[in-house]
């Protein structure tokens, strides 16, 4: 356990050094978005590729988050405890979907199936509240408008002092270094442990004693909360919230960003959303390709050809030119091919 | 066609979305004036946004080849939002705090205003609104060169009822827009003795209008009033008409014919619509020939030309007025000229700039689409934008900074 | 009454939509267990060939009916050739790769078509019932729906393909001992599934109108209707689609198409936590 | 009734209109080793999967140590002290033998002592040399050793075995018999098995099951020599 910490502080080093170097090639304002969107991915990276829960409804969670911290920020003014709903509010919200799903017995298809129902739900009454009658506090949430003009993050207590700029890059990515070792020390703790393990052999673990709904519901709410922090994040750099937040489009590039980083690690889908956010920010600026089509082809070459991800693949084969046989332990898989893969005609192709 | 940020002088040779593009601006005063444009240009709303860049281009270019503002050409730094309303805030604080533009013309829906508004306001960077819109924003750092409901709505909704009956049935589209007009339009509907039977509100995605269809005929109004907005609403018009609902009951829009519908609609789903705005092709005035002449030798014809392209030209034409009325582009000198009581003459007619809304007074005339085209049936010059003058005034709170909304 | 039978017309054509629009998922997922998720692409493919032919002057309904079906169809063998003959059995991975496709059929659509609605108007007249007028395209809608249902019994019950696809679907290993190809059976399983979805997108384009992102709305609705339906083919379909297109446009009708929509995305989450394997898995056990 | 650790009144379970077990009454006492056989498809696999809370059944009680478990889920019946191994290994193969032995003792046993009780499980089981190893790299027999000895970690006074035999060679059957003794002197064990050889091995009192039923209890040569039991189970198998 220590020496998985021991690593799990050199990763975070280097990354410290990278994030501190990269203002040199990059503006802070993008830069910001972009390790935003590696907490992003961070948080379903957990729950997807640790605790074996495909998720198409991370958004939600990212939504409510920014929307929590929109009107609490609204409502409050200080940002503070506008911050710690923006996280409480995701939590709580998926620990009850969680809930529901995993003491349902639902898995694969219909999990997913519900968790995407659910973000359209909530896309679709976001998208239709624009009437006065829909105010939270003093907090109007304007349908298609989303909510502007609110508060943005603030030196605790000093609501004046607006944390903006380059500050505000440096505390995103300390809050992704933090969030990185506070998940890498979960995965080490013996809560993490059985975690992925119920991933591997839900049954085996059932029968050993240990209550694995509880447990999914718990990682997948830590999973929400992490999601929430990124959209509060989200919330205080764009200065404003839409319901676009809660689109499939979202939910499907967080997905994405997962499978390109490589799912069953952490750091995999941090460099996936940041490179594939980088990519796409830079596609955006010419005019020759259209983006959403590099991204599809990106993803459908990624499932054919790469299905474990860069960051496996990369260190497959940097192990093999060091010649070192294969340390990791615990390969992963992406859950729901272990788990849905055996379908009745399963094909001889 | 399909760039998602076109920079539309050739000088502008800014790499990167701004990132390596700082410092330049208003320092250098031998440098050119940036104009910041935001705009959809692709995505649901490109209908309206095509238009507005075209006319942009042109305005900018007859501003340069006049010799430029103060001695300093126009440049244009523009970013295409995609009808994507996080994209404008994203937008909208680069322009403000990377590129540093002098001035921001743009947005198109009110929810796209809403969101950059601020973010102008708080880094100080003049703002004009140049399109149609639900009224009532007082903000001394925006200019809204477009016609609001007191101009529009208490023209139109007489009208139609004196010409078919008191009972109307409303269609908004849901955000800020149609909330707010939709009110306006019941004031107004009372007013004239008429009464809302129904307000129906369609977020902007909704393209399948077959149960309202239905719904409406249940309640069998005089007049259906659709405020309907962007590429999915414009299958109402279509499903309207194949429902043979055209003979049976009249239409007044507040919006149609904005994007130019009017000429995507077959005439025989459009024909006999009646609406109220500031422009329309057939205008017969010298200003408007030129503005048709110069919009054809520049795009070879003049297809693309409708309400708000005419407005943000206005707008464009406004802004330049007061740069070389104030003899800076500074902020300051630059609101300081908005009110002096500036005063242009459009393809529109005469627009002048009311200083305590720094809203727009303009000729609203009253028409009707026939042959996909707008007939005018009768003009009302110089109208005021008394929604916003009954609530706001900022030669007595400067400060102000709110939307005010009617009480109904 | 009139009106009662013009909203039950409207409650009709919930129906028969939700069925036009997850016919071509429902026979792919029932079928192969395979879940498209670029069927609402499929569709947008449909709808843009439609329009493309009625431009060029072929007549519409052919364009809707044969031109459509026919190109997607085969689009949707390429497809199968090249991505998800590679994945089958490996469920979560078809959809990220049928989701990576969707996105590129999306950018595709826009550098070509560019990002803007078009549209061309529906080929048939509306008429009266009564006092009230009915889009006569609804009617269209509802009679392509059954017309559906009853070629999907009758391929599949009916006829010696069907049974083989059938039995394919089953056991891959007894179909090609009996000498049948199963590759082939998913080729041609596959190849019916477009082409559904691209008569569906050539249905839907004369009355919601084109845009390269339009996929996005129907892929929802396919895929809730589809899983909830459950196994069985047909059965799943309809049970499912009369359940959500019904309850939806009641409460379209009585309020708002916000709050239909809502409560159609309610009814889903409350039916697949109760049911979840779907509603044909209680009710339907075993039947097609 | 005080020393019945596993009674079962009435136990029912019906797939669809197929009656898999039919109103079983039964009783395991403290300490006791119990062997279910029965042909295939006779209902005693169900039967322990009610028992073990992974089915839930159609009608009747399941109770285990004074507690009513009827239609508890597998980790409840397992928090009893109730060690459950399934018909097909069920062993976490993306892990090593030192992480599953490691999963069963964590829960059921203070920090500190972790460490020693699995060291002493895969000791008992013989795979100590095996610590390191992925768990999906071993062959099936230790595979089966694996879960046992997790079961082991878990200290469990009550320990039920599907098919423990099945797909080993005779060489690990019979180790698996002293396996099986060695443990019955701390649990009362309930073998669910085919292998009649093996069941000889261990000896203890066997409960025969026929078409959902109970067909008869008794001892291990008793059974054997039973027509009945001829008919319905040996006749048809050998």
């Amino acid at each position: 356990m220590a020496k998985e910490m021991k690593h799990a502080f050199l990763v975070a080093l280097v990354a410290a050094i990278l994030l501190a170097i990269a203002p040199a090639l990059i503006g802070t304002y993008t830069l910001t978005l972009l390790v935003i969107y590696g907490i992003l991915a961070l948080s379903l990276g957990l729950i997807w590729g640790f605790g074996g829960v495909l998720c198409f409804g991370q958004a939600a969670f990212f939504g409510l988050g920014a929307y929590a911290y929109a009107i609490a920020a609204i409502n409050i003014g200080e940002s503070t405890v506008p911050l710690v709903l923006g996280i409480a509010t995701p939590f709580l919200f998926a620990a009850a979907l969680g809930a529901m799903m995993f003491y349902g017995r639902l898995s694969d298809v219909y999990l997913g199936v519900i968790t995407l129902v659910v973000t359209l739900l909530f896309f679709r009454f976001m998208n239709s509240s624009a009437g006065p009658q829909y105010v939270i506090g003093t907090a109007r949430l304007g349908g298609f408008n989303g909510i502007p003009g609110f508060q943005t993050l603030n030196v605790p207590g000093t609501p004046s002092a607006y944390i903006i700029g380059d500050a505000y890059y440096y505390l995103t990515a300390s809050a992704l270094l933090i969030v990185y070792l506070l998940v890498r020390w979960l995965l080490a703790s013996p809560f993490g442990r059985i975690a992925v393990a119920i991933r591997e052999n839900e049954l085996r673990v059932e029968l050993l004693g240990y209550d694995a709904r509880a447990r999914k519901t718990l990682l997948f709410a830590v999973g929400g909360a992490i999601a929430g922090l990124a959209g509060t994040l989200y919330a205080s750099w764009a200065e404003i919230v839409t319901p676009g937040l809660f689109s499939l489009g979202q939910s499907a590039e967080i997905i994405i960003w997962c499978i390109v980083g490589g799912l069953g690690t952490l750091v995999g889908p941090v460099i996936g959303a940041m490179l594939l956010a980088y990519l796409k920010f830079a596609l955006g600026q010419q005019s020759v390709i259209d983006n959403t089509l590099v991204l599809g082809a990106i993803l459908v070459l990624c499932v054919l050809l790469m299905p474990r991800g860069v960051v496996p693949t990369l260190g497959t084969v940097l192990n093999r030119i060091y010649r070192r046989p294969p340390a990791r332990r615990d390969r992963p898989r992406p859950a729901g091919s272990q788990t849905a893969a055996t379908p009745p005609e399963r094909a001889h192709v | 066609m399909f760039s998602r940020r076109t920079f539309l002088t050739g000088s502008a040779a800014l790499a990167g979305a701004g990132i390596l593009a700082a410092g330049a601006g208003q320092g250098f005063a031998a440098g050119p004036i940036k104009l910041g444009s935001i705009l959809d240009t692709s995505g649901a709303f490109d209908a309206y946004g095509k238009p507005m860049d075209m006319a942009l281009r042109l305005a900018v270019d007859e501003i340069n080849a006049a010799g430029g503002l103060l001695g300093r050409q126009v440049e244009i730094v523009a970013y295409d939002t995609q009808s994507d309303m996080a994209l404008y805030t994203q937008y909208g604080q680069q322009l403000a705090r990377s590129d540093r533009v002098d001035v921001v013309h743009g947005g198109i829906l009110s929810a796209s205003r809403e969101a950059i508004r601020q973010t102008l306001r708080k880094s100080g960077v003049p703002y004009f609104y140049n399109v149609l819109y639900e009224g009532g924003v007082c903000d001394r750092n925006i200019t809204v060169v477009g016609v609001t409901p007191s101009q529009q709505v208490e023209v139109l909704i007489p009208a139609a009822i004196r010409k078919w009956g008191k009972k109307i049935y409303v269609l908004a589209a849901d955000y800020n827009y149609g909330q707010i007009t939709a009110r306006w339009i019941e004031k107004f509907a009372r007013d004239a003795g008429g009464e809302i039977v129904q307000t129906d509100f369609f977020p902007l995605d909704v393209a399948d209008f077959g149960s309202t269809i239905a719904k409406i005929q249940s309640a069998a109004p005089d007049i259906v009033v659709p405020a309907l907005v962007g590429g999915a609403h414009l299958s109402f018009f279509r499903q309207w008409a194949a429902a043979g609902m055209k003979s049976k009951i009249p239409m007044a829009s507040t919006t149609i014919g904005i994007g130019n519908e009017h000429k995507v609609l077959t005439p025989e789903e459009g024909d006999g619509i009646l609406v109220a705005y500031n422009y329309s092709p057939e205008l017969a005035s010298p200003t408007n020939e030129a503005f048709l002449a110069a919009w054809s030798a520049k795009y070879g014809n003049t297809d693309a030309i409708h309400e708000i392209a005419v407005s943000h030209y206005q707008g464009i034409q406004v802004w330049a007025e007061a740069v070389r009325k104030a003899g800076d582009v500074a902020h300051d000198a630059l609101i300081g000229a908005v009110e002096s009581g500036l005063s242009i003459d459009g393809p529109g007619g005469n627009v002048s700039i009311d200083p305590k809304t720094h809203h727009a007074v303009l000729d609203v005339h009253l028409m009707e689409m026939a042959g996909q085209k707008l007939k005018v049936i009768e003009s009302f010059p110089q109208r005021q934008p008394s929604d916003t003058q009954g609530v706001c005034d900022l030669a007595a709170n400067p400060d102000d900074n709110t939307q005010y909304e009617i009480k109904i | 009454m009139d009106l009662a039978a013009i909203f039950a017309v409207e409650i009709l054509y919930a129906i028969a939509s939700l069925v036009v629009i997850s016919s071509g998922l429902a026979v792919v997922f029932g079928m192969m267990r395979v879940i498209n998720l670029a069927h609402g692409e499929f569709m947008m493919v449909g709808g843009y060939v439609t329009i493309v032919a009625v431009r060029s002057g072929i007549n519409i309904y052919i364009a809707m009916l044969v031109v459509a079906p026919l190109v997607v169809g085969v689009l949707g063998v390429i497809v199968e050739r090249l991505i998800i003959r590679r994945l089958y059995g490996r469920l979560v991975d078809t959809m990220l790769a049928s989701w990576g496709l969707s996105l590129l059929l999306i950018g595709l659509a826009s550098m070509i078509f560019g990002n803007t609605t078009t549209g061309i108007s529906p080929p048939i007249p509306g008429f009266a019932i009564g006092r009230y007028q009915v889009n006569g395209y609804s009617f269209f809608i509802i009679l392509a729906a059954i017309a559906i249902l009853v070629a999907m019994f009758a391929v599949l019950a009916g006829t010696r393909a069907g049974l083989v696809a059938r039995g394919a679907m089953q056991d891959a290993a007894m179909a090609s001992a009996l000498g049948y190809n199963p590759e082939r059976v998913y080729m041609l399983t596959f190849f019916a599934g477009s082409a559904l979805a691209g008569l569906a997108g050539g249905l839907f384009a004369p009355l919601l109108g084109l845009v390269p992102t339009i996929g996005g709305a129907y892929i929802a609705k396919a895929f809730i209707t589809v899983i909830s339906g459950g196994a069985s083919v047909i059965a799943g379909l309809v049970s499912s689609a009369v359940l959500f297109g019904s309850t939806s446009q009641i409460f379209t009708l009585a309020t708002t198409p916000m709050v239909g929509e809502i409560a159609l995305l309610l009814i889903a989450v409350v039916l697949l936590r109760l049911m979840p394997q779907g509603i044909t898995s209680r009710f339907f056990r075993g039947k097609m | 009734m005080s020393e019945s650790v596993v009674q079962t009144r009435g136990l029912t379970m019906r797939f669809g209109g197929v009656t898999a077990v039919d109103a079983v009454d039964f009783s395991l006492r403290r300490n006791e080793l119990r062997c279910l056989i029965g042909p295939n498809g006779a209902g005693k696999s169900t039967f322990f999967k009610c028992i073990t809370g992974m089915l839930k059944c159609t009608s009747g009680e399941v109770w285990i140590n004074g507690h009513e478990t009827t239609n508890w889920d597998p980790h409840q019946v397992a928090r009893l002290g109730v060690g459950i191994k399934t018909q097909v290994p069920s062993v976490l193969d993306g892990f090593t033998v030192r992480e599953n032995v490691w999963l069963a003792a964590h829960r059921v046993t203070a920090a500190d002592g972790v460490a020693s009780r699995v060291a002493e499980a895969m000791e008992r089981l013989a795979v100590s040399s095996l610590a390191d190893s992925m768990v999906g790299s071993l062959s099936h027999g230790e595979r089966q050793r694996v879960e046992l000895s997790m079961i082991l970690a878990s200290r469990p006074w009550l320990i039920l075995l599907d098919e423990p035999a099945a797909g080993l060679t005779a060489a690990e059957i019979a180790t698996l018999g002293h396996i099986v003794t060695d443990l019955s002197r701390d649990a009362a064990i309930v073998i669910v098995e085919h292998d009649m050889q093996f069941i000889r091995s261990i000896a203890g009192l066997v409960t025969v099951f026929a078409q959902g039923r109970i067909l008869m209890e008794d001892q291990v040569d008793k059974v054997m020599a039973d027509a009945r039991v001829r008919e319905v189970y040996l006749g048809r198998k050998n």
